[in-house]
């Protein structure tokens, strides 16, 4: 009997843990509501038959505890009761798939008018870069990588010349404007993750990885890297600064771009040759 | 002839007469005809020196046990790691000498060993060893040799893998999954021999398990006794059999990338690693492909993940029937539910890599798989709470571990739609959602089921009677501890803390989740001092226990029908039984007793209503 | 075994029915099909798989590197008479293995016949040609290494070439040995007698010897053909 | 003990009959043959299509021949054949996910690493 009353005090528990919960969801900040909306479904759907169970569990407990002589069923199968409960399972599990894969068809299908960043990630940091004038991102590889290169444009490119350079861990994005996120690792795995947006993905070294979102709340928001890394793991942070379009232009154009970084450069070596003479 | 063996007159292949005119041959009546045995008896090497009775045995009951206590002891180390990575999560900082570094070897050791080592280990090893050839009427194993390699080879594999903690640079920690680059590259902790000792280790597990897996395999295809048709084998043979298999055809995807890995760190292939640019220097790999390893992992990784679960299905069915004193309700649904996620379990691996940045597409089909999946699932734990239905259940400890296992099962499996459906599984990938939802179903689920097994099969291994109070104290302190473990944790997932933090350092969620961690650390440290519970028991028992009186627990199934209790090596005595029913003959109506054993035969049992033979 | 064998009391029904009857039934699922023959068709299943990840993997790194792949039929193209003949060597390789993949068809086929002389004269000849594979094996690697192809690097391409290429035919390779050794084992076995006479007990068993372990035996050897086919097809031709 | 002599009899007889030397000769000359055939692929150069679908066309009717005769699955029982042969739908699809893996994995890198590697 106390067996039955311990277990139903357990589901009370967890239902009231649920509905009193001060630990839940981060404000969304992004265009993925209907991540969320699917996970409620799917709370409801899947917690309504955790509680059903569990409850026809304990009133079996109460019901037919053990009792010298009490006549029990005797039935191998029943080919109905059975089908009903099949058909009526694969159509609870359709009808959650189904806004499952709506929306993953939107999460891989990246609007036109999205604006591309190239987030390199390497052990334990992050930078940015945009494109340029020419709304084209210059191509890449790690071998380029150097001090002068920081982010290892392939220097024929025409496109990578007025690529925009952020040699920061924290990016502004500009509200209501999609931006395509383009993942890139020198080393191991990691993942560009901010909890606000829901959307994430690794980044892997040898390839590049996609993933869009567009954020449409102004704040600033921590970057946690969610693909285990090494050791620095839990300390690779980044942050973003979601900005209203004329701050976010401002922003803009105080970064600087790969042809002013090469312009430098040669002024730097010019005058260190001044200097020798 | 060697005096070791049996006196047996004939050769494998022969048709022994004896065999043919068996206990139930010609002078039975009509009904109970169950036709001659094909093969003739099985010779059995019978050690005689300590040696060959109880190390170097070829009995499968002593293997299981050895396995069993194997598995225990590596459990055993795995609980003292999550210990310690509690501690460090809970109360950062107070065990000073947690560094980081360790930190990420014991998450790494601790899921390497509590997967493989312990619990594949612990059900097809110590269950499969033990139950299949008492439960299918088996002498033996079809190959004891082959059998007590396979247990001596899994036991160098853990010494290995033991080894690891105590070279340089101690054991891998890489995490788990062993994912490259990450894993052999420089900075790494282990990336020198502790990622070597751990992939040698592995591969001689596999070799092991290999062969302990065909003589499951094979003693359940080929070595059934009379009248023991697939459809009457209890379930639990079904999950083990099934999970065998998976067994066989996962394990080389892991063999494959374990030497392909080694390659890469030993000699420098690049199978999976690409151009890296480690500390401004670029190293000398390139074109590799880090998913490659992924897929490679995950076809093995997902099949592993039913073969802990299935052996633990099959087991909690038969206890749930045993106890409940009814049939299981719909084997025949059981058993193809058993069959049809072992098949399916092959064409889902990739929903572990959702946002592994592997082809998108890919997320539309493997969503589809793994959600089919969940319907068989489903049904199965139907069938569970419908066996209790109209039974008369014994609420003793075995059925408490049983119940446990259907709450923390269900609850698990709920949050396995969750992370299965693709688009939903994006935010809560990588966070305390998933450590919490694969801890709740593939480690609570089935470590309930195992305890269950335990004080159920106690009785016919040692002959005594495990404590019941001292049960049921386990079982509750187990139980609510391990539930106020995992049921909260779900929640730091909602928030977005990421799995595989070693603090959560100076950031707004370490605030919100402070006072969580601390009670889940709390409950942790609670559930693991609870074993000794058992531990206390079973020393207790075995000193001063009460006797088991031959089959306890009045179940149908030929294990507890042997000419002893705890049965000898051979099994069942003179005569291998005949089997005439399936095992889940309880409370039939117009039957004297409230069972009937496999081996009666229908003309004993005319006067009742048996529906299902 | 070839035809179906007389099983007390069991009716064995043809083809799909069958299949059915036979999975339904007790005692045993294949029906006359020996333990051990039973578990090498589990086991080389396993290996089945072994062999499949490592070419999908092959497949994998070839598909998607961006280096150009060398092309096989100049790689191991070989000089005959002062010819450069594409594939020479693997073409003499493929031959040797497919006739020692017969012999030990036939040595399996008299072993059934209880014809002892002529099973393991078979198994030898058999155990020669896998040996001579091997030699070959071992030429067409060191002429490799020796123009440079390396597991971490090679002149003529992409550098996971030389990766696969080793580590495949060398796992092959591995299993070619370990036929052989077992090949010259039971050559002896068969020689001796051991399987006359209700069989002697071998090593490793309980079970008395019998014809049946050189069809266990062919099994394997045939597989380690069958594995060549595939990578004879997809290493080489592609 | 007569059993076991009667039994091999019968066996020795049913193994001769079924299983004259012609086949496996029949079977050993094939296999020469299309290995010559598949040699010849490479040697006349065929390109495409064209030498994959040979490629793959002799792989299949050699391994399908070695199984069937060489390793007896012809003569073998349906349940035997059926358990072995289910697996298989693992690997094809296995194969099949890594094929399509492999081409966007290629055109990911000529796309970002090469440039003008898009077309």
């Amino acid at each position: 009997m106390h067996a039955g009353i311990i277990f139903f005090l357990v589901i009370l528990g967890s239902i009231l843990f649920h509905i009193f919960t001060p630990w839940y969801w981060t404000d969304i900040a992004s265009n993925w509501k209907g991540m969320d909306d699917t996970i409620t479904l799917t709370f409801w759907v899947g917690g309504g038959v955790f509680i059903a169970v569990c409850l026809f569990m304990i009133y079996c407990v109460f019901k037919f505890s053990y009792k010298e002589g009490r006549k029990v069923e005797y039935k191998p199968e029943d080919k109905k009761l059975e089908k009903i409960l099949t058909v009526a399972t694969t159509l609870g599990v359709a009808a959650l798939l189904a806004p499952g894969l709506i929306i993953w068809n939107q999460y891989v299908n990246v609007p036109k008018n999205s604006i591309e960043i190239d987030v390199m990630a390497w052990q334990w940091g992050w930078q940015y870069r945009l494109p340029g004038e020419d709304g084209k991102l210059g191509t890449t590889k790690v071998v380029n990588i150097n001090d002068d290169n920081p982010f290892g444009i392939n220097m024929d490119d025409p496109f990578g010349r007025d690529d925009v350079m952020v040699q920061s861990d924290i990016i502004n994005l500009e509200n209501n404007r999609p931006v395509k996120i383009l993942l890139r690792s020198v080393d191991v795995l990691h993942n560009w993750y901010v909890p606000q947006f829901r959307a994430k993905m690794d980044a892997v070294p040898g390839v590049v990885t996609f993933y869009w979102f567009e954020p449409n709340r102004v704040g600033e928001y921590e970057v946690l890297c969610a693909e285990y890394c090494g050791v620095g793991h839990y300390a690779m942070r980044g942050g973003v600064e979601v900005q209203d379009p004329n701050s976010y232009q401002e922003w803009l154009g105080e970064q600087e771009t790969f042809s002013d970084l090469i312009a430098m450069q040669n002024k730097e070596i010019e005058t260190k040759k001044g200097c020798k003479k | 002839m060697s005096d070791e063996y049996e006196n047996n007159k004939s050769g494998y292949q022969a048709q022994s007469s004896e065999a043919i005119t068996g206990s139930a041959g010609s002078t039975s009546p009509d009904i109970d005809y169950v036709r001659p045995a094909e093969l003739p008896e099985q010779d059995l090497y019978h050690g005689h020196t300590f040696i060959t009775k109880w190390v170097f045995c070829q009995d499968a009951k002593v293997i299981g046990v050895q396995y069993f206590l194997t598995a225990v002891f590596t459990g055993i180390v795995g609980l003292i790691l999550s210990w310690l990575m509690r501690l460090q999560l809970g109360f950062p900082g107070l065990a000073g000498f947690i560094t980081a570094e360790h930190y990420y070897q014991f998450v790494t050791m601790h899921g390497m060993i509590m997967v493989v080592y312990f619990l594949t280990a612990l059900f097809l090893g110590g269950f499969g060893n033990y139950l299949i050839p008492l439960m299918v009427g088996a002498r033996d194993m079809v190959f004891p040799y082959v059998n007590m390699l396979s247990f001596w080879m899994f036991f160098v594999a853990v010494v290995i893998l033991m080894a690891s903690f105590f070279v340089p640079g101690g054991p891998t920690g890489a995490g788990w999954t062993l994912y490259p680059p990450q894993t052999i590259l420089e900075g790494t902790p282990g990336s020198g021999m502790g990622i070597l000792l751990m992939l040698v280790s592995l591969a001689l597990f596999v070799i092991g398990f290999t062969m302990g897996g065909l003589n499951y395999m094979i003693t359940v295809l080929q070595a059934r006794t009379r009248g023991m048709t697939l459809m009457r084998m209890p379930l639990t043979v079904w999950g083990i059999f099934t999970a065998t298999v998976l067994a066989m055809l996962a394990f080389p995807a892991l063999l494959v990338s374990a030497i392909m890995m080694t390659l890469d760190k030993v000699i420098g292939t690049s199978f999976f690693m690409p151009t890296i640019l480690k500390a401004g220097e670029v190293l000398e790999y390139g074109g590799g492909s880090p998913i490659l390893f992924q897929h490679l992992f995950w076809f093995f990784g997902h099949p592993e993940v039913y073969i802990v679960a299935l052996p633990a299905f099959g087991i909690v069915s038969d206890l749930i029937s045993v106890h409940a004193r009814k049939n299981i309700f719909g084997y025949r649904m059981m058993v193809w539910a058993i069959v049809g996620i072992g098949a399916l379990s092959f064409f889902v691996w990739a929903h572990h890599m959702y946002v592994s940045g592997m082809n998108p597409w890919f997320g539309f089909f493997f969503a589809t798989t793994t959600l089919i999946i969940a319907v068989p699932t489903a049904m199965k734990v139907y069938n569970w709470i419908l066996t209790l239905w109209r039974g008369n259940i014994r609420i003793n400890t075995v059925m408490l571990w049983c119940l446990g296992f259907i709450v923390t099962f269900v609850n698990g499996g709920i949050t396995g739609i969750f992370l299965g459906n693709v688009s939903v599984d994006v935010p809560l990938s990588d966070t305390y959602f998933v450590v919490a939802h694969f801890h709740m179903v593939m480690g609570i689920a089935p470590v309930m089921v195992i305890m269950g097994a335990v004080y159920h099969w106690f009785p016919l291994i040692t002959g005594r009677l495990l404590n019941e109070t001292l049960g049921k104290w386990h079982f509750w302190t187990t139980f609510l501890g391990a539930y106020s473990i995992y049921f909260p944790m779900h929640y730091l997932g909602f928030i977005g803390v990421p799995r595989r933090y070693y603090e959560m350092y100076d950031s707004p969620y370490m605030t919100s989740a402070v006072g969580m961690n601390e009670f889940i650390s709390l409950a942790a440290f609670l559930v693991g001092a609870a074993q000794f519970f058992l531990i206390f028991n079973v020393i207790k028992t075995l000193k001063t226990g009460k006797r088991a009186p031959k089959n306890p627990w009045k179940a149908n199934s030929l294990e507890w029908h042997t000419s002893t209790q705890p049965p000898e090596h051979g099994n069942f005595g003179e005569r291998l039984p005949v089997v005439h029913r399936w095992p889940y003959d309880f409370s039939v109506p117009g039957a004297k007793d409230d069972f009937i054993p496999q081996t009666t035969p229908p003309s004993e049992m005319v006067h009742t209503k048996v529906e299902k033979t | 075994m070839s035809s179906d064998p007389k099983i007390d009391g069991f009716e064995l029904k043809p083809g799909f029915r069958g299949m059915a009857s036979d999975t339904g039934s007790d005692q045993t699922m294949f029906k006359g099909v020996h333990w051990g023959k039973a578990m090498m068709w589990i086991f080389l299943v396993s290996d089945t798989f072994v062999f499949s990840c490592f070419l999908i993997a092959y497949m994998k790194g070839r598909g998607s590197t961006p280096v150009e792949w060398p092309n096989p039929s100049e790689v191991f193209a070989l000089d005959a008479f002062g010819v450069p003949v594409p594939l020479l060597l693997i073409a003499l390789m493929t031959f040797v293995l497919i006739t020692s993949s017969g012999t030990m068809a036939l040595a399996v086929k008299y072993g059934y016949e209880k014809n002892r002389k002529m099973c393991g004269w078979l198994i030898l000849a058999t155990a020669i040609g896998g040996l001579t594979f091997v030699g070959m094996q071992v030429y067409e690697w060191s002429k490799l290494i020796h123009e440079g192809v390396r597991p971490w690097g090679n002149p003529f391409g992409a550098a996971q070439f030389g990766s696969f290429f080793f580590m495949i035919t060398g796992f092959h390779g591995t299993h070619v040995s370990i036929g052989v050794i077992f090949l010259f084992i039971y050559a002896y076995k068969v020689f001796a007698g051991h399987y006359e006479n209700g069989g002697k007990r071998g090593w490793f068993t309980t079970m008395k010897g019998d014809y049946v372990e050189i069809e266990i035996l062919g099994l394997y050897w045939h597989f380690v053909d069958l594995v060549w086919v595939f990578i004879f097809a997809f290493f080489y031709l592609w | 003990m007569d059993n076991t002599d009667q039994i091999s009899e019968k066996e020795k007889k049913t193994e001769g009959s079924s299983h004259k030397i012609g086949i496996y000769l029949w079977i050993w000359g094939l296999l020469f043959v299309l290995s010559f055939f598949s040699y010849m692929v490479d040697w006349y150069q065929f390109q495409g299509m064209l030498r994959w679908s040979l490629i793959l066309f002799f792989m299949f009717l050699k391994a399908g021949l070695i199984m069937a005769f060489f390793m007896h699955l012809f003569w073998e029982r349906y349940a035997l054949v059926n358990v072995l042969l289910w697996p298989m739908t693992a690997i094809a699809c296995f194969i099949f996910l890594m094929a399509a893996e492999f081409q966007y994995t290629f055109i990911t890198r000529m796309f970002y690493f090469f440039v003008g590697g898009a077309a």
